[in-house]
């Protein structure tokens, strides 16, 4: 006998009975919202924190940020149990684990507290509601879109990804793997799936790697920060330089000098300020009862202006912007 | 024991030293077998740009090695020296991109002089504050590492802040030696040379030998084991400058988590962990081992996620060879006693 | 010789040390002449060694001075001392195990070429004319470890030598030294005092002091007693200066008749070490190991009790076959090894005097299998109480004893497990007369009750006067078997030596 | 400042034996944790809740339970790094097993079995081959995590049966014991009375201060560290378990970086690295102390680079005050038999 993986209940409980949304309630002032990246000092997740810091200072709310050093679910956890002894409006946090977090979450809405989620999700039904920053979707084929382009159109190419485990990057090279069985993609082969853990050095190891094995790359596709800048400066102080294309998505910011250099030619991002920005509006409407995170109910965020909540709490951020010698000087993230 | 090695006098021909040598020697081996085995799959491993890229990989290491193999010689550790190349690189790419016009060897200087520094706080509080070393660095990691974060918070040197020239030096080269590689191989033949051939050198194996014999010998023991400490973290430091200019990129986590493949090179190298035997050359081939064994795993293509699964296991096939040959040492001392 | 009113080379004014509460040095105050050798004797615990730390830089006087060629000094550690000339032969070797013999003699003094590298050429060649000084084969350019406490002493011996000191301190070098090797070094000293160093030599054997020095300065718990000149002393006067009382006959051994055998070594064999050693014991007898340092004497007996591996032959206690490499199933067995390095085998350094104490018996003074301090403290209490011991405290760690001190801590721990067979690795070495006899006349008493006793010794008198058997090892294998009767002084190390000799 | 203490002789009169037990680090570690949480219960808001005694006792979970076997192994004056590997391991089993449709039963007990496994194999290349316990273990560090990530790959498992991680976060009645902490204790309660009770704990000590004299006394210097490592391989299993249960989560890199919050934790509690000294209520103080710490600076808002800077220096500052106090005390003690001799001569 025994309990199975086959006979096992998974009510996970917690949560909170949904009340009404009123959307005729004003957005309260004062509320504490409280920001959770994955870990702290990571550039890209400083911008975006970034961005929740004047939506909460124009909500005239309080900003709180915190967060563990490393990436880690456990770490994550302990600030999440923190933040709840603090009695928070909302927590805004990208999950290390999607299930790791889920109990602490559930604890926290045990509380009254509104769980948004941003930049990776948690389990459903543990947060209140997710800020997508593109279509899973969009993203993938925007990437193979992208390679296409910058391999001239056909040879091999590979990628180089975060760690085996990202959730974002797996759904997207899913996508990408799924666009590049159409006709119009048969001449791209990718061969290979390279993990830098979002690691600088490893990346950067890794892109060797990729090339000393397959010297007729054409292009990397790095659909992660750290692994895009990585590539790229291999690629410019390497003897590749020029016969190999760098893409994927990358920080304007970082990804200046070798767009110059013209290691890199193309790449994109959405902003990522406005996922934040559009967190905490969805945080401060929730915590006002104006919005519940069921599909359908309409919200204003400031400066992005009207958002509708998708299926399963998900709102959409749009369109990931593509960035070029000529454009990337408008962009300082 | 390869200390003894360099006694043995060169009329006996069968001597220990010729036998002692093999700890290196094994390695040599391992690395031999492993590029052949590679290259054998993959021609390219052999090409210059591979060849290139492993000895640019093997040079930040081999540096941090070298000071770790003259600290653990003195029968103590030095854990904080990842923390130090991260103080040292955010602090360096901090300086250059502030002052683009300073040159290179003031990128260099100001690299060696702060790990001196947190090495010289390393050193202080393990032989004044009569604190174990583990204790001490282990301490310093925390903090040196916390000092790093509070002070970059967030931010990141990107490459295109620095200056031009701090970012090709990782890459340009005199006769075809990246200086990169050039700067190891001299910080390794420093080393090797001071610990071999000068008195300096000698007592710290005696000091890892037997610390109390050593004081009462009259060597100065406080003198040198600072020395050991500052020379660890100012090499660590120059580490630190390196990594700036390989990889351009610098926030606070670089070279988080490093300590541990320092002395595992170390280890690896055949210096004892309990001190008093082992040589630096060992240590820098224990390095290179180390990364020929990671771009090797790479380039055949092996899993992801069986690398790490023989990397540990190759470092425990190395430590039982070393022993193996420690063993037989033992040994043929034993037999020799016998005769006399 | 050197004349009365020539000036001191080096002198100990009024120097007082304690460690906490321990006065170990009270006030003592003597002269070293250039060209004389000047001994230090007392108990155990009288302050001897640590005046020669204080005069060698390691401890500083609490009060008092040092003076060399009659200036103050105030020496700020072992560096200033040996600046000063001062060369020390510390009691316990203090050697580095992993660097090379000769570099161990030539440290911090190392030939240097032009280029300031060391210049091992010379280097090699400084060890090898010091060895043949002291007629000792041994290879310069193997490593330290592994080498016997004797030839350890004797690399500590050849290392004074060659800082061409002009004090030359020697702490109880002979203690593990066969009467060979001493009068090789007897010799090289000698010839050193008449070249006009002034040397300092602490022993526990009064003729080894006759033999050499002229003057003596006698120590009792911590006070200077007298300086006098040896020739003016008779042995029995010392003594009594030096414990207080009259002492009682030195080998009080008394005739037992032997009981059943209870120990049979037959065939025992190890590679390298020794070979075909066969012999037994039998209950209420002492039988002697004897021979010259190196023999191997040691190891047949550690192999026996266990602690070291055998390749073959077999080991029988009261007829039943030991389990080899086990000293647990020895231990069960009756059996009890008193071992000759007292701090790296005997004792654990850190560890109180109770602990140490009880150590092997833990398991039998548990209840239910656990311990509780009561029990072990009475067990340690009982046994240190009956060998006399000086100590403070049962809970002080037993590194704060002197060394006879703690030698007689690791005959209680052994003792108080009730052995039937006793092996002793010189069980007196490094022991005061006082308490040597003590010791002597516990084992002929633990014999008279029916103990049997194996006694490892490199002391001829010794294993002469406590003896029932002794037997002779030479080069790993046994020379020869001698009744009390048969043996002396020449046929002992006729047999030792395999040569005749004249002693 | 010029003696050399060659002997490591402690001093022995009665009033500065009583001072350094009063004044030693386990002691005054016990104390100052009873401090720091009685100081953070009044001044930091949130801190005495009942609510936040249960994610305190959840957070110093793992590392007490390893540090329990780990501060036997140190005092034998050995090392274990592959601790927080071993948990990853068998949180990746404890996955696979899962899915492959095994019941969390049977699991349980296979995963500390797996654990144990672990712990022989570091056993064996340490007592067996007498390799250096430091290098050996920093080698199955890489290769336990490895093998962990070849077992469960990138993914997680996190469908674990509700009744069995709300076992491990719930409290006792709903009340405020959290049902962990009676593991925790009983598991305290019987290292602690192996440890200083025991002939084998005895036996410890003597090992990790003279191991060569152990061996003379009889005691069985390999296999008792062989059987601390299996102790710790277990535990370690056993940990990874709960770790799992508690964030109902299976993946490969659970519990990264822990060993050395372990060791940190054991050393702040007094335990000398080179083995032969320490207590277990130290080392319990110290992970209590840690925890505490870092659980009010949390609610205070100090950053977490802040929380490094404070454990790195409380590490360093546990064994430097020690030590800086006896030097001062032994000379104030110097300086007044001077003084003493000086006016006596006069
Ligand atoms: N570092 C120390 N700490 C505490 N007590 C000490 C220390 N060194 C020596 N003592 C004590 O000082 C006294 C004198 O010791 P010392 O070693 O000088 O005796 P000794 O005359 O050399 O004896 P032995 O003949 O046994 O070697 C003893 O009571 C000893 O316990
Ligand atoms: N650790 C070791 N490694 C190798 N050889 C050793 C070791 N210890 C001892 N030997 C050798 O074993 C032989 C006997 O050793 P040992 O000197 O202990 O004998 P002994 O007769 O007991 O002398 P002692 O008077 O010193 O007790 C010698 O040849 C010695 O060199
Ligand atoms: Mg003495
Ligand atoms: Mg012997």
């Amino acid at each position: 006998g025994g309990t199975t993986k086959d006979s096992a209940s998974n009510t996970s409980g917690g949560g909170q009975s949904a009340a009404a949304a009123d959307p005729n309630a004003a957005v309260k002032e004062g509320l504490k919202i409280a920001f959770l990246p994955k870990q702290l000092n990571n550039p890209y997740s400083d911008v975006e924190t970034g961005g929740g810091k004047v939506a909460v200072e124009e909500l005239k709310g309080e900003y709180k940020l915190v967060g563990p050093n490393d990436a880690s679910a456990s770490s994550q956890v302990s600030y999440i149990n923190t933040l709840i002894q603090q009695q928070q409006d909302v927590i805004v946090v990208a999950a290390n684990d999607p299930n790791a977090v889920c109990p602490s979450l559930n604890q926290a809405r045990a509380a009254k507290i509104k769980v948004i989620t941003f930049d990776s999700d948690a389990s459903k039904d543990c947060r209140d509601a997710f800020i997508n920053q593109a279509t899973t979707e969009g993203i993938g084929q925007s990437l193979a879109k992208m390679a296409l382009e910058q391999a001239g159109g056909e040879g091999e190419i590979a990628v180089l990804s975060a760690t085996p485990n990202a959730t974002n990057q797996n759904s997207w090279i899913e996508v990408m793997k799924e666009e590049l069985k159409k006709p119009e993609y048969s001449k791209l082969k990718l061969v290979k799936v390279a993990y830098g853990n979002d690691d600088d050095q490893k990346s950067f190891q890794e892109a060797q790697g990729l090339l000393q094995s397959y010297p007729n790359l054409k292009a990397i596709v790095a659909p992660t920060t750290v692994g895009i800048a990585a590539a790229a400066r291999y690629i410019s102080s390497s003897s590749y330089k020029g016969k190999v294309a760098v893409t994927g998505l990358g920080l304007p910011n970082q990804m200046r000098e070798y767009v110059k250099d013209d290691t890199v030619k193309k790449f994109a991002l959405w902003n990522p300020a406005d996922i934040g920005y559009l967190a905490a509006f969805a945080g401060a409407n929730m915590a006002s009862g104006k919005i519940t995170g069921a599909q359908g109910e309409k919200f204003t965020a400031g400066k992005l202006g009207e958002y509708t909540i998708g299926a399963d709490g998900e709102i959409v951020l749009g369109p990931p912007t593509e960035f070029t010698k000529e454009n990337i000087d408008q962009f300082n993230f | 024991m390869t200390a003894t090695s360099l006694e043995a006098p060169p009329s006996k021909r069968f001597s220990l030293g010729g036998l002692l040598k093999t700890r290196e020697l094994g390695i040599v081996l391992a690395l031999t077998l492993l590029v052949a085995y590679t290259a054998i799959d993959n021609s390219r491993f052999l090409s210059g740009q591979s060849i290139r890229d492993n000895l640019l990989n093997t040079a930040i290491l081999a540096v941090m090695a070298t000071g770790q193999a003259i600290v653990v010689i003195t029968r103590n550790i030095d854990l904080s020296v990842g923390s130090v190349l991260g103080i040292s690189a955010f602090a360096v790419a901090t300086l250059m991109s502030n002052n683009q016009d300073l040159p290179m060897i003031v990128a260099l200087l100001a690299g060696l002089a702060i790990g001196a520094v947190a090495g010289l706080v390393n050193g202080v509080l393990v032989r004044y504050g009569k604190v174990p070393a583990l204790v001490v660095t282990l301490g310093t990691l925390y903090i040196y590492r916390g000092i790093t974060y509070s002070w970059a918070g967030g931010s990141q040197v990107n490459a295109d802040e620095l200056p031009r020239h701090f970012l090709t030096f990782a890459n340009d080269s005199i006769l075809g030696v990246p200086w990169l590689v050039l700067i190891a191989l001299v910080v390794i033949a420093a080393g090797s040379v001071m610990m071999r051939n000068y008195r300096i050198g000698r007592e710290l194996y005696a000091i890892g030998s037997s610390p109390p014999a050593a004081e009462l010998a009259g060597i100065k023991v406080a003198r040198n084991l600072l020395t050991a400490f500052v020379l660890s973290g100012a090499l660590a430091g120059l580490a630190g400058v390196l990594y700036a200019a390989r990889f351009g990129t610098v926030d606070a986590a670089a070279g988080n988590g490093m300590e541990l493949n320092v002395v595992a090179a170390v280890v690896v190298g055949g210096v004892a962990v309990f001190g008093g035997s082992g040589s630096v050359w060992g240590a820098a081939l224990g390095a290179l081992l180390l990364t020929v064994i990671g771009s090797a795993l790479a380039v055949l293509d092996i899993n992801q996620f069986w690398q790490q699964a023989i990397v540990g296991a190759l470092i425990i096939l190395a430590i039982c060879a070393d022993r193996l040959v420690a063993v037989r040492i033992a040994r043929s001392l034993r037999k020799r006693d016998a005769h006399v | 010789m050197a004349e009365a009113n020539a000036r001191p080379r080096l002198e100990v004014h009024d120097v007082t040390k304690s460690f906490g509460a321990v006065a170990a040095v009270q006030g003592v105050s003597f002269p070293l002449y250039p060209g004389e050798a000047h001994a230090l004797v007392g108990e155990n615990g009288a302050g001897k060694s640590t005046i020669v730390k204080m005069l060698a830089g390691v401890h500083r006087p609490d009060t008092g001075t040092l003076r060399v060629d009659g200036a103050d000094v105030d020496f700020a550690g072992p560096a200033d001392a040996k600046a000063a000339g001062i060369a020390v032969i510390y009691q316990e070797p203090t050697l580095f195990p992993d660097l090379s013999v000769a570099e161990n003699i030539a440290i911090g003094n190392q030939p240097l070429t032009r280029l300031r590298q060391i210049d091992r050429k010379e280097m090699t060649a400084n060890a090898e004319r010091l060895f043949r000084r002291l007629g000792v084969p041994l290879d310069p350019s193997r490593p330290a470890r592994g080498l016997s406490i004797a030839d350890q002493q004797l690399v500590e011996i050849a290392k004074a030598l060659s800082a061409e000191a002009r004090v030359l301190i020697m702490d109880e070098p002979t203690a593990a030294l066969s009467a060979v090797e001493v009068e090789r070094l007897f010799a090289v000293v000698r010839s050193l005092r008449d070249e006009g160093a002034a040397i300092m030599f602490i022993s526990h054997r009064f003729e080894e002091i006759t033999a050499l020095c002229e003057r003596v300065t006698i120590m009792r718990d911590g006070k200077h007693v007298a300086t006098e000149l040896v020739a003016d002393l008779s042995v029995d006067d010392m003594i009594r200066r030096m414990v207080g009382r009259d002492l009682s006959a030195l080998f009080p051994k008394q005739d037992v008749e032997p009981g059943e055998v209870v120990l049979e070594v037959d065939g025992l064999s190890r590679e390298g070490v020794f070979k075909d050693i066969s012999f037994s014991v039998r209950a209420g007898e002492i039988v002697a190991l004897a021979g010259l340092v190196g023999a191997g004497r040691s190891e047949v007996m550690q192999a026996v009790f266990g602690v070291d591996p055998y390749d073959s032959g077999t080991v029988k206690v009261h007829g039943r076959r030991l389990k080899g490499g086990s000293p647990r199933a020895a231990m069960a067995a009756g059996m009890a090894l008193v071992p000759e390095d007292r701090r790296q085998q005997g004792l654990v350094m850190e560890l109180s005097i109770e602990r140490n104490v009880t150590l092997p018996r833990a398991r039998k003074l548990a209840r239910l299998g656990l311990l509780f301090g009561g029990t072990e403290r009475e067990a340690a209490e009982t046994w240190t109480r009956k060998l006399q011991t000086k100590l403070g405290r049962l809970t002080d760690a037993v590194g704060t004893l002197s060394g006879g001190n703690q030698q007689k801590v690791v005959l209680a721990k052994w003792l108080a497990t009730g052995p039937k067979l006793l092996i002793v690795d010189e069980p007196t070495r490094g022991i005061d007369v006082g308490t040597k006899a003590e010791v002597h006349r516990l084992m002929s008493s633990l014999a008279a009750d029916g103990l049997a006793v194996v006694m490892v010794s490199s002391e001829l008198p010794e294993v002469l006067g406590m003896a029932d058997r002794i037997l002779v090892l030479r080069e790993g294998r046994i020379a020869a078997q001698l009744t009390r009767a048969e043996a002396t002084e020449e046929s002992v190390m006729y047999a030792a030596m395999g040569q005749e000799v004249s002693v | 400042m010029s003696d050399i203490d060659l002997d490591q002789r402690p001093a022995n009169n009665r009033s500065a034996v009583l001072k350094s037990r009063l004044t030693s680090w386990d002691s005054i570690i016990l104390v100052l944790t009873v401090l720091v949480l009685i100081i953070a219960s009044f001044t930091v808001d949130n801190f005495g809740t009942s609510r936040n005694f249960t994610f305190m006792v959840l957070d110093l979970l793992p590392i007490i339970l390893i540090a329990l076997p780990m501060t036997m192994i140190i005092v034998t004056g050995e090392i274990d790094l592959s601790v927080a590997s071993t948990l990853g391991l068998t949180s990746s089993m404890m996955g696979w097993l899962w899915n492959q449709g095994l019941s969390i039963e049977s699991i349980i007990p296979l995963c500390i079995v797996i654990g144990a496994i672990c712990g022989v194999v570091n056993g064996f290349l340490i007592t067996g081959l007498g390799l250096p316990s430091l290098a050996v273990t920093i080698g199955t560090l890489a290769l336990y995590r490895g093998l962990a990530f070849v077992v469960l790959g990138d993914g997680a498992v996190a469908d674990f049966p509700w009744n069995y991680t709300g076992w491990v976060t719930g409290t006792i009645g709903d009340g405020a014991v959290p049902n962990v902490l009676i593991l925790i204790v009983v598991l305290a309660l019987i290292f602690g009375i192996v440890q200083h009770a025991t002939p084998f704990g005895r036996s410890l000590y003597a090992i990790g201060a003279n191991a060569q004299a152990a061996h003379f006394s009889g005691i069985r210097v390999a296999r008792t560290k062989f059987w601390l490592y299996v102790a710790s391989g277990a535990v370690a299993g056993l940990v990874g378990v709960l770790w799992t249960l508690r964030y109902s989560s299976a993946r490969a890199d659970n519990g990264a970086g822990l060993e050395l919050a372990v060791v940190a934790a054991v050393l702040l509690g007094g335990v000398s690295i080179f083995g032969g000294k320490g207590s277990l209520p130290g080392v319990l103080g110290g992970v209590v102390l840690l925890t505490a710490l870092q659980n009010a600076l949390r609610l205070e808002d100090v950053s977490g680079q802040a929380l490094n800077i404070v454990t790195g220096s409380l590490l360093v500052l546990s064994v430097l005050l020690p030590n800086v106090t006896s030097a001062v005390r032994g000379n104030w003690h110097r300086r007044k038999l001077r003084q003493a001799s000086a006016t006596s001569a006069q």
